[in-house]
């Protein structure tokens, strides 16, 4: 019994690199829940060093040609398969062009270093509150594309995503991609990300805005505030309703700062996050606003 | 030293050890490998306050590879510096979260490791105390009960029965006269947080206790002499049966002075059947079981006349001094002497009290003392000065001491070459550009402040810490010097060889340090702490160098038939002065000078020389008056900065530093020393806390809650500059910088603030939510302003409130 | 379990035996005695083990051993190996842009490979790509500078 | 954390008393304890395997009574311990109430969490403890009454 997590070396486990995604998916249904996928490793090994999480075989899908899919179609919308990095995704033109809120996001995530490992599905996969993959995806709609032996289903990340650490994941399944629609012309989006002395935000916010004739769209998810990231469905109505959009920037961010359950912790109190909420959600609104 | 041109000294030379370091081969401790070396992992406490009821290691044991499990129960040493309050493992109680109770020696790292799970603590739990000022009311737990049996410094003044573990006091003047005099009266609460030193190479050591006794220790460390004198104190080991070195060392910053794990892994080398034992501290222990920065209140009365004149200044500080108080209570000390900063105040009254609570024990950081103290003293001053009605900068006119006049507040008169504390501040607002309002932003809910601070600092060392140096020629002329000063980046070496190297008109290449500090090899010096290896270590090198010199002219002189005095040392060469083509080349009499038939006089050449403070003093413990220190450097900083009023977020735009520094020796280490000062500054000024959670556990243990400055946040702009007022005592007239250059940043950043908003942000960090609290606490109509501001420019015409 | 892998580590082929939870950092430093890869954290947030993998910066302590099986390496040892220091090193040098040192072998590589992929990189993509990596000593604006001074010999390249 | 419930069971107050007053009977009632031994004062130390989202942890625990008292029926255990980097402690009291045809269990439990666990799961740590405590109140009602 020890304070803390001293760790320099790792727990005892079997590495597996299965060359073929039936490979893996059997290496899975053998180990249940003994085994963990391994893929950029940045959230993986640093849990095994805390010791949150000591599993007896670790399945390396680095090999498996068809995780690498990078993809977008018109009118489906892009594929993220479950080892690309994010390093692969800022320089992917299709994102930085058609998905600004996913873009910014990736740029901000970490540092340029850990990004050349670290993948979007992974950051979704550790579920932990702070990080800055989930909100944008969430404001696309995207969904998770999960695999076992017998077989698919899809999963939209809002509820892919159950809690801190918790994702909605059997044994024997693996995330193999995300899959985010496509993006009507004239759709804007951003994410903005508040992490003063911080790497981890204290709050984060990605904002979708489609501004058709006939139908107002719009989606502000938060990050880092609660137990997982939280869409404000309130303030998105009073975006939507009738009117210049500059008039309902006021009223949406203070509501939104208002409607949410939001929690205190060690980077920072409920009072504040709740203060940067309106603050960055005016600030993103009014960019995305004044950007068209 | 009358020599007006200079080869070297003055000029920005790259540091003498960057080849190594570019390359990968510079050798820390934490790269040392003996052969047969076992590892070692410490089991920690989960409990603040316990006392320590049974181990049980017997699963541990069986863990392939474990040689050996060792508790405190069998090593009841008491050790350290100032204090002596220290053991190596606990004994019979655990006194914070992190506290090592057991240690296991195995011949992997993964066995330790594994191991150390298994090792069975049964805890019975003692009320704990967490604040200090919790910790000081009479029911308070006691968390040292036997402080009478420990071995303290005589300097100090602990009170036994309390927790306590030293009581400063400095009285001057009559302090309850000097307030019924005052015209104005600011009485202000200060708070710092624990900050870790954070270091890049966490403390480790490798220790080899060998079966005839002698230990071999490597270790990643500031010094190697304290930690030789402790153990022998301690452990009963003769001096010279301990060999202490200490290779490249990844930074220091104070928090790797006095004594580290040495003792300890000494113990567990010889428990582990004389192997070689190394212990490496986690990032993580670095944080909850090595010793931070302590936690600091300042309650400070201070009183002015309308005039402006600072007249009587009430001030107490409390240290939170977490389990362990060894090295914070010259800290406790030194808060308490440079409580009135550069400023004269007739009356003054100072309490310092360094506090025992359950949580992570603390010693040095950079400064020692006078961040705390000026975080206080400079806010203070611009308080006064917004009440008196007076500019920041006329008010610490005003009040700024006088050197050759003025007396600090210890009673020491500041010699006439002390520095010149006005062209600091003069230099400051020319480079700040006072007097230029900062521009207005075009986004007017963001407003720009410049602030200013000024600072002094001496070393705090006991009046009789001594330095030596030893210089001995090769065959080819060229010169190993042999001295102690640690070497964990200051640049203080380089520096060093540049004086060997222009005295006697040698290469610099020709003067060689050994990158390794050793106790059996090197010159003793007390240590390489508080700003004062260049200054002592310096002069110690320069009176070496005179009485190498004597050696070589004694010889020279009966071969050149001239006598001493008309000679002299140029290019490596003795020249009859006036008459350059009668000379002898150096290497020709540093091994003794042969004559032609062989007949030959002299000998190797060894200089020797010694520095000895002569007129420093214990302070008197009724009333703190005396000499505490060797000189004072002087210095200022002003920032700009950026408020956003919106978010509370503080950008540094650009910083000034402007330090007296006696004679740069080494323009390029100075601007090394002022740029990452001023990082360091800013980095514990905007985002540095250790946090606590209400059991005593350290929540944010890591580089990732735990922000330190990163190469993004770095401010555009950072202005040094450096007055030269020599000291005649001084190496070149030199005095000391290391610490001073983060004294000055926090404060100032507080008064830029100050100045434009009127927000007092007593605490640090000055985070968002911290500036943020202030705000809506001080000025809520500022962020309603801001946010109008915002709406209007934005053209967000409001619907609902 | 206990496999045997085999990299090239600064132009040299490599053979090891590993077990499977070790770490690249460890198998470098302990079983191929490469000293250069220092640490300070070992969890991915100092940056300090940084080395190049398939000429990419990774941090080695989140690495396994296994994974880097038939790659290569390239630390800051691999840097001078025809018997002169790279113009960056010079420059690190020249302008002070090390302290204590520990950092300086990641700083150094990071740089390195910045200036082969960008030879003039703008301050803001010096700090983009470095920011990874932490420097107590604050020498970030040597850093800077050296990077900057170094430059023009990636060009000529 | 405070939590805090009350359950019926079917025994006598005697009987229940007795019953929890037995460590290894109760021990055998967390969910996830894999081993456990019991030394003088009846205190207890067991490893139990905790799994919360997907952190699985083992965990070294130990309780010690103390406060046993008879006469009232009333009882106060301090649990402590680590694993997964965290450490966790928990006071308990435990008070048996005479009801009609059984026994009220009234319980209460202060628990703190800290460590990494503590920071990174703390929004659903309650719902995590009070799950696993309704498992062991269940347990030990089916012991009692079948």
């Amino acid at each position: 019994m020890s304070f803390g997590s001293p760790y320099f070396t790792l727990p005892d486990f079997t590495y597996h690199k299965p060359k073929t995604l039936r490979e893996a998916l059997e290496l899975l249904e053998k180990y249940g829940d003994e085994a963990k996928i391994l893929a950029g490793g940045v959230g993986l090994i640093a849990f095994m060093k805390e010791r949150l999480v000591s599993p007896s075989h670790v399945i390396d899908i680095k090999g498996i040609p068809e995780l690498k899919k990078l993809e977008y179609r018109k009118g489906e919308g892009l594929v993220i398969g479950a080892t690309v990095t994010f390093s692969e995704l800022e320089s992917y033109q299709v994102i930085r062009e058609k998905y600004r809120a996913l873009y910014q996001a990736v740029k901000l995530a970490s540092d340029s270093i850990i990004r050349n490992r670290a993948t979007l599905v992974g950051n979704i996969c550790e579920a932990i509150p702070w990080v800055d993959g989930p909100p944008p995806l969430i404001a696309y709609g995207a969904e998770v594309e999960i695999k076992s032996l017998d077989k698919v289903r899809r999963v939209p990340v809002a509820e892919f995503i159950k809690g801190p650490v918790e994702i909605d994941l059997e044994p024997g399944e693996i995330v193999t991609s995300i899959h985010i629609p496509d993006v009507p012309s004239g759709a804007r989006s951003g994410f903005v990300k508040f992490n003063v002395g911080s790497e981890f935000a204290l709050v984060n916010l990605a904002a979708y805005l489609s501004l058709n004739e006939e139908k107002k769209d719009v989606r502000l998810v938060y990050g880092a505030i609660s137990p997982k990231p939280v869409r404000a469905l309130e303030a998105e109505k009073i975006l939507s309703s009738e009117g210049d959009m500059r008039t309902l920037i006021i009223s949406a961010a203070v509501k939104a700062s208002e409607e949410l359950e939001v929690i205190s912790d060690v980077l920072a109190s409920e009072d504040f996050r709740r203060h940067l909420i309106k603050i960055l959600t005016m600030n993103l609104l009014t960019e995305l606003v004044e950007g068209g | 030293m009358e020599k007006l041109t200079f080869k070297y000294i003055g000029k920005p030379i790259p540091p003498y050890d960057g080849f190594y370091k570019v390359t990968g081969t510079a050798e820390y401790t934490f790269d040392i490998e003996l052969p047969g070396m076992l590892y070692a992992k410490l089991v920690t406490s989960t409990v603040p306050h316990a006392r320590i009821k049974k181990i049980d290691f017997s699963k541990a044991l069986q863990i392939p590879g474990v040689v050996k499990v060792v508790t405190g129960k069998d090593f009841p040493y008491r050790v350290g510096m100032y204090a002596g309050d220290r053991d190596l493992l606990a004994i019979d109680k655990v006194r914070w979260v992190g506290h090592p109770v057991a240690a296991v020696i195995a011949e992997s790292l993964e066995a330790a490791e594994k191991a150390i799970d298994l090792v069975d603590v049964e805890y019975e739990e003692l009320p704990a105390v967490f604040d200090p000022l919790e910790a000081l009311k009479p029911d308070a737990p006691l968390i040292h009960e036997k402080m009478e049996e420990y071995r303290h410094s005589p300097a100090f003044n602990p009170i036994p029965g309390t927790n306590i573990a030293n009581k400063f006091t400095l009285v001057r003047g009559d302090v309850e006269k000097g307030f019924r005099e005052a015209d104005v009266i600011i009485e202000e609460q200060f708070y710092i947080p624990h900050v870790s030193h954070c270091y890049m190479e966490v403390q480790n050591v490798v220790a080899h206790y060998h079966l005839d006794g002698t230990v071999e220790i490597w270790t990643s460390w500031q010094n190697v002499a304290p930690i030789r004198q402790i153990m022998a104190l301690s452990l009963g080991i003769p001096h010279n049966k301990i060999i202490v070195r200490i290779p490249y060392v990844g930074g220091g910053f104070g928090g790797k002075a006095g004594l580290g794990w040495e003792a300890l892994v000494t113990i567990l080398s010889k428990e582990a059947g004389y192997r070689p034992v190394k212990l490496v501290l986690s990032r993580k222990e670095q944080f909850t079981v090595a010793a931070v920065r302590e936690g600091f209140y300042g309650f400070a009365k201070a009183g002015f006349r309308k005039d402006g004149k600072f007249i009587a200044y009430d001030v107490k500080f409390i240290l939170d001094a977490g389990a362990y108080a060894d090295y914070t209570v010259n800290v406790g000390r030194a808060v308490g002497y440079s409580a009135d900063g550069c400023y004269e105040i007739p009356n003054i009254r100072v309490e310092s009290l360094t506090v025992y609570t359950n949580k992570i024990p603390t010693t040095a950081l950079r400064g020692f003392g006078y961040p705390e103290s000026h975080w206080v003293l400079e806010q203070i001053m611009d308080r006064a000065a917004k009440k008196i009605g007076i500019d920041p900068v006329e008010i610490r006119r005003i009040n700024l001491v006088k050197p050759g006049i003025s007396e600090t507040c210890t009673g020491e008169r500041l010699r006439e070459d002390a520095g010149n504390p006005e062209k600091v501040l003069q230099t400051l607002l020319e480079e700040i550009e006072w007097n230029t309002p900062p521009e207005k932003l075009r986004e007017p809910w963001k407003i720009r402040s410049k602030g200013l601070a000024l600072f002094v600092k001496g070393p705090a060392q006991p009046p009789n810490a001594a330095a030596s140096a030893i210089l001995k020629f090769n065959e080819d002329a060229s010169v190993d010097l042999l001295i102690a000063t640690g070497n964990f980046g200051q640049g203080t070496i380089t520096a060093l060889i540049q004086i060997v190297a222009e005295e006697f008109g040698l290469p610099l290449e020709k003067v060689r340090v050994d990158y390794i500090k050793d106790t059996h090899k090197s010159a003793y010096t007390w240590q390489t702490v508080g700003s004062r290896g260049l200054f002592t270590d310096g002069i110690a090198i320069l009176k070496a160098i005179e009485d190498a010199k004597r050696q070589i002219f004694r010889v020279a002189s009966e071969v050149l038939r001239c006598p001493e005095d008309h000679l002299e040392l140029v290019d490596g060469e003795v020249r009859v002065k006036g008459k350059p083509w009668m000379k002898i080349p150096l290497q020709d009499i540093v091994m003794g000078y042969t004559y032609p038939n062989g007949n030959s006089i002299g000998g190797p050449v060894i200089g020797r020389g010694v520095f000895m403070s002569t007129h420093t003093t214990y302070l008197d413990p009724e009333t703190g008056q005396g000499n505490p220190t060797i000189f004072h450097t002087f210095g200022g900083a002003a920032v700009e900065v950026e408020i956003d009023l919106l978010t509370g977020e503080i950008k540094v735009l650009k910083v000034v530093q402007a330090l007296d520094l006696g004679k740069v020796i080494n323009p390029l280490l100075v601007k090394q020393q002022m740029n990452g000062g001023s990082l360091m500054g800013l980095s514990i000024g905007l985002y540095e806390q250790i946090k606590f959670d209400e059991r005593g556990w350290v929540v944010n243990p890591n580089f990732t809650n735990y922000y330190l400055i990163r190469i993004k946040d770095i401010p555009k702009e950072v202005v040094r500059k450096t007055i030269e007022t020599p000291q005649s005592d001084g190496p070149y007239g030199a005095r000391g910088i290391g610490e001073l250059t983060m004294i000055g940043i926090a404060p100032a950043i507080a008064n830029a603030v100050y100045r434009a908003t009127g927000v007092k942000i007593n605490q640090l960090p000055m985070n968002p939510e911290n500036l943020w609290k202030a705000l809506k606490e001080q000025r809520p109509d500022l962020f309603d302003e801001a946010l109008k501001k915002f709406i209007e420019s934005k053209k967000l015409a409001e619907v609902r409130a | 379990m206990v496999r045997k892998i085999s990299l090239t580590v600064n132009g040299y082929r490599k053979t090891v035996e590993v077990k499977d939870n070790e770490l690249l950092i460890d198998v470098l430093r302990d079983k191929l005695k490469i000293k250069g890869v220092k640490a300070a954290c070992w969890r991915g947030e100092c940056g300090l083990c940084t080395v190049l993998l398939n000429g990419e910066p990774v941090k080695s302590c989140l690495v396994l051993a296994v994974e880097v099986d038939g790659s290569e390496i390239v630390t800051v040892e691999g840097l001078s190996r025809d018997g002169e220091l790279t113009p960056i090193q010079k420059a690190f040098i020249e302008h002070g842009a090390l302290q204590c040192g520990f950092c300086t072998p990641a700083f150094v590589l990071a740089s390195h490979q910045l200036l082969l992929e960008n030879p003039n990189p703008t301050e803001e993509e010096i700090k983009e790509k470095l920011s990874g990596i932490l420097c107590r000593c604050g020498t970030y604006y040597e850093i800077i500078e050296a990077i900057k001074s170094a430059s023009k010999f990636y060009q000529k390249k | 954390m405070k939590l805090e419930g009350k359950i019926f069971l079917k025994s006598r107050r005697e009987d229940v008393w007795n019953f929890i007053s037995e460590p290894v009977k109760v021990i055998e009632c967390i969910p996830g304890v894999q081993e456990y031994s019991v030394t003088e004062g009846k205190r207890v130390t067991a490893k139990v395997k905790v799994s919360i989202g997907f952190i699985k942890g083992i965990f070294n625990a130990s309780s010690n009574v103390i406060e046993e008292d008879h006469e009232n029926y009333f009882a106060k255990l301090k649990l402590s311990g680590s694993g997964a980097g965290s450490g966790f402690d928990a006071l308990v009291e435990v008070k048996l109430n005479e009801v009609d045809s059984g026994t009220e269990l009234a319980w209460t439990a202060n628990v703190n969490v800290s460590g990494p666990l503590g920071s990174l799961a703390k929004p659903m740590l309650e719902g995590y403890v009070k799950k696993i405590v309704n498992q062991f109140f269940d347990c030990i009602k089916y012991k009692l009454t079948g």
